[in-house]
């Protein structure tokens, strides 16, 4: 029964870390592969649309009446001078 | 008079157990952790709280609803009753905490060097060294602990909380209080335990490797990525399926551009609601019965041990890898893929500009950083399968 | 040995049936129209992955829990199981959902102009012709429908979703995926459905019609109008006070102006939540064995007719009240009437500029639109009454 | 059995579309009567009052924390000057 | 033919029982109190909407689920049902409010001046008197109220909506829509029921007491207070553990400075989501029986006089700690005792105000107001624990 | 039985005032007593404190990116100039 223990903690590490290894090794490339087939489908200038992801990503985040409560802001504080 | 008797007698100085006290003197000091010295404030201050909760003398915090023969309710359950069935034993709170966590991660770094899970990878042999250390301790009867509760031990070393709450409520519910606060108190501590064995591991020459620079990567990368791992995780390892499903939705929902507002509620509201009453749950198994017992030291001995080793493994892995590589990793960021996101990668970048002040890591980091958090996920789905058929 | 045969017997690829690769398929397939042509995301992003996710093998995403005899959970549900059986099965999450959209619609074009109602009611015929499409291809045995299933499917002609997806856990709950589907995807298809049907329909002349500016309307009749429409359901059509009632809920918590801090978050935070998990719990009904099937071919042919009939309905109500009233509507607005809020108010819009570049339709289309989910709100209640019965 | 599919169809047709247009025809009488007596009895001055739910919804969902530091960042701007 | 007699048979008219319609008539009358004259609309709005809903003939909205033998679901509950067995019979939901209220409670003036905690417990007379006029009733026969009955009645004169929710549901469920109305409707009409007894009872040269700036209070004071609080409870009340245990959690959250995401969530969209639905569930309780008849009229008359009793029991007790106390409190301050945070505070300010326009009494009166919702929370601790008894 | 609800009353009211009383004069003393020793042990200025907690809380529970908005606001407002 003891032996059993460590024998079953042996095999969890073995098959476990195989598992893992296996595993994210294969995401390895399927991930690479992923990038260069989709950035070959899809045309998208990287640098541009990370930029507009940043950008794209907190405009829609910010909830447009808190945009637009700022605009007001502004324009307040500018027609104040 | 018996109004009298009857306020003493429930009272909670006559009711009092010495276990008990010792118990909310533990609670209190996990909120000075949390409070004081910033340990995961986030989750150890409901931990922290639902233990002192849980060990209220006579004020039925985890008591049971009781129901008559018709199914009408006697008596109400007590609030960690509740919270701990319905999120914790059926899996749903960690799972919506994975869901925003996954609404919070950003794959960019990782997919721009995608041989960095190798990294997250290497890091979980912390996790399986510490089983074998846990049946170690059983074998030669210094400690008593099952194949189950082995496992859950060494799911600590995964540095992931939720992972580890998930796999113990299934694996062995009754250590699941000394299992939290280990996974996150370790998790807390990253920046005491990482540096010495990094630096321990590494020349000076390696800490100053400088890597070059990520590559962009484009909005279509970042959709597809998460489905790609959903679809690989389907076929492969549907054990993992259910951390890793919602994490790669909290991403999708993330990457996607089109749900935003739903992407925003699972990364504010949602989480925090779901994170108050997981730390409250978790507290509740906090009781001194499960808590007060040798079984606990060898737990927060073995986390420890769990975290060396798998940093180790990570810097390690790194130092293997640049034997082959064309483009050298620096093998700190190797540290990173024990997850803890994103103090791991912070500490890499730390102890690298010790070495080299112009030598930002950060973003180099968080590609094992979240790889890790996968590793994770996946050494998880593997240990539920195995042991839940041993 | 034992736990490599362990690991591959439980592994995806070992237990995939073909059906659950095609519904991957249809799963990934719903997430393109979502994110890539921007079908309803807010729903069909979680439908879509719910239904990967339903359909990983092995996963046990939509297991039921077990418990032993003494009620001891044995092992925990799948995350999909738990959100179909508390909220779809038992209706809360449309009602909840319903309660959001109504916080969130603006009675005042329809104050301005009560009369744009029977445009809201005539768009209804699609569903009534559509159910009886249904029980004809019954009859003629082409496809087999229950009276149950008609009415369900007919109501995907309401292009409204928690309509739908309410009215069909209650009548069909095996259709629930398809008819969700198909309720959602013809909803994102209005701009593509109804300008060819308008134009068919309508005469340049008749969509050059200017209409007269709408009057400013009180707060007070805005407060007093979700009170009289509560009054008026609960007077008359019972079966449809749950959905209009919490419509009217939400909608007079938005306009009352002393619980803004609850509309905010019925609008917000409450919605959001409830979405991902109704679109999640609605992905777990879509199974090979009920999806994979001539019906929901039929289904899907039968929706498209439901909203096609509606929009012509909308559009001749419109044509004939003008034969009548003293102030003509533009008959574009009719076809808003089907609901799809706000999709069909602004096809009416745009369809109107093409005629008349002057001729902003947008608020004058808002009245009907917003009748339309008043209409198939008493449909669906008329429906859950009628065949229940049936 | 068949025949009574279509028959009932028909009878969900019939009852439901007169259920639908009595009940929105009904509706329209209520609403067009409410709205009269409503204006009657509250004295509201409907320009302003719409003009003030708009500008009332938009402050009232705006927490007054963020108003606070929109402001906060306007004079914090105006006094960079 | 046959459709045409369900459909008329099934509406409300041919339902609707002259008690239902009197009760829509309450729930309007509810909503009118609420939006136009500002009753504490947060709760009343959804008690209103909820009693409106509850009272709808044939909807169902409390019916019970129906399963078969087998244990699936044939029809499902009504939403108001599955809110109140759900969140109120549980008490999860006045939890999660007093959790929220913690989060929002400012303890500052509190820990300034530590001895106006004794008005908040002066003013908890009105509480058990008013239990004492209930048994009173009942012993000349005027009315029937068991002793459950009384106690949680008299818990309306704690001025604390949750506290009185919590308590009633626990001894008297079927008191609960009339109870919580009558707690919310005379906390909004503090300002109405308190200023003539705080003038009574006091000089005009007593209302113009003028007290000594209140001190600075740290930020460590504030974080051990809530656990101070807690220990003591824990100590020795046990019972008012569930209420006083989540309260002090919500104000640890807020006060500790390292958790505000999840405190921010606990003050808006936890607790607006728990409002809603505390709201409508209590508004399912608000049936003709149960609230059409003369122990509701008692329940108000007693309510009007639990409030009036506290008052004046605030007032006296500061009086008499003028007596021995070197720094004079302003005994108008006395008044803010009874809770109802933060109405009664800005009653005193007020009122002093009137005789020394220069006098601003609100901070002042905000520690006796936050002493009160403590002084309310203990006194339900002890009903639950001796009424249970009894 | 009449008479023991009478009775059950008047015992209510005698202990439970005596225990709210007892329980919050015991923490009037513990109150003062712990606000002694907490202010002796740690050293904090109490003034400083407190604005640092007010403003503390505003900073905090302004999210960062409501914050980057309104900064980006300013920024875009003052570059227009
Ligand atoms: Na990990
Ligand atoms: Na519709
Ligand atoms: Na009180």
């Amino acid at each position: 029964m003891e032996s059993t223990l460590v024998s079953q903690g042996l095999d969890l590490l073995l098959y476990g870390m195989g598992t893992v290894f296996a595993f994210l090794t294969l995401l390895v490339g399927v991930t690479s592969l992923m990038s260069v087939i989709v950035n070959k489908l899809v045309i998208d200038e990287p640098e541009i649309a990370v930029s507009a992801t940043a950008a794209g990503s907190v405009q829609s985040t910010v909830e447009p009446r808190i945009v637009k409560v700022i605009q007001a802001a502004i324009d307040q504080h500018r027609g104040k001078k | 008079m018996e109004s009298l008797i009857s306020l003493w007698a429930s009272s909670g100085l006559a009711q009092m157990q010495f276990d008990q006290l010792i118990m909310m003197i533990v609670g209190l000091g996990l909120l000075f952790l949390a409070i004081s010295k910033g340990f995961e404030p986030l989750l150890l201050v409901p931990i922290g709280f639902g233990t002192i909760l849980a060990n209220v003398p006579g004020a039925g915090f985890d008591a049971a609803p009781v129901y008559d023969a018709m199914g009408h309710m006697q008596s109400p359950g007590g609030l960690l009753y509740y919270i701990y069935h319905g999120g914790i034993e059926t899996g749903l709170f960690p799972l919506m905490i994975f869901m925003g966590v996954g609404a919070m991660t950003d794959f960019g770094p990782l997919l721009a060097n995608p041989k960095t899970l190798l990294l997250g990878a290497a890091a979980q042999v912390g996790i399986f060294t510490t089983v074998l250390g846990a049946v170690a301790l059983s074998h030669f009867g210094i400690l008593d602990f099952s194949i189950r509760e082995a496992a859950s031990i060494g799911i600590i070393g995964g540095a992931d909380g939720p992972t580890a709450i998930f796999v113990t409520s299934k694996l062995a519910p009754d250590l699941l209080g000394a299992i939290a606060v280990a996974a996150y108190s370790y998790m807390a501590m990253v920046p005491i335990i990482q540096p010495p064995i990094m630096r321990a591991l590494t020349t000076p020459a390696e800490r100053q490797i400088t890597m070059q620079q990520l590559r962009p990567v484009t909005k279509a990368e970042r959709i597809v990525f998460p489905l790609a791992l959903l679809v690989l995780v389907a076929m492969l390892l549907p054990d993992a399926a259910p951390l890793l499903g919602m994490f790669c939705f909290g991403n999708l929902m993330r990457e996607c551009g089109v749900v935003n507002r739903l992407s925003d509620t699972a990364q504010n509201a949602l989480i925090n609601i779901v994170t108050i009453f997981l730390g409250l749950g978790v507290g509740s198994k906090m009781s001194a019965e499960k808590f007060l017992n040798p079984e606990t030291m060898g737990i927060l001995a073995l986390g420890a041990v769990a975290f060396c080793i798998g940093t180790a493994s990570g810097v390690l892995m790194a130092k293997l890898m640049n034997l082959f590589a064309k483009h050298k990793v620096n093998p700190l960021i190797g540290a990173a893929g024990v997850s803890a996101v994103p103090m791991a990668a912070r500490v890499a970048n730390k102890v690298g500009l010790e070495s080299n002040p112009q030598n930002f890591l950060l973003m180099h980091a968080m590609g094992p950083n979240v790889a890790g958090v996968i590793g994770s996920a996946v050494a998880a789905g593997v240990m539920i399968n195995l042991v839940g058929g041993m």
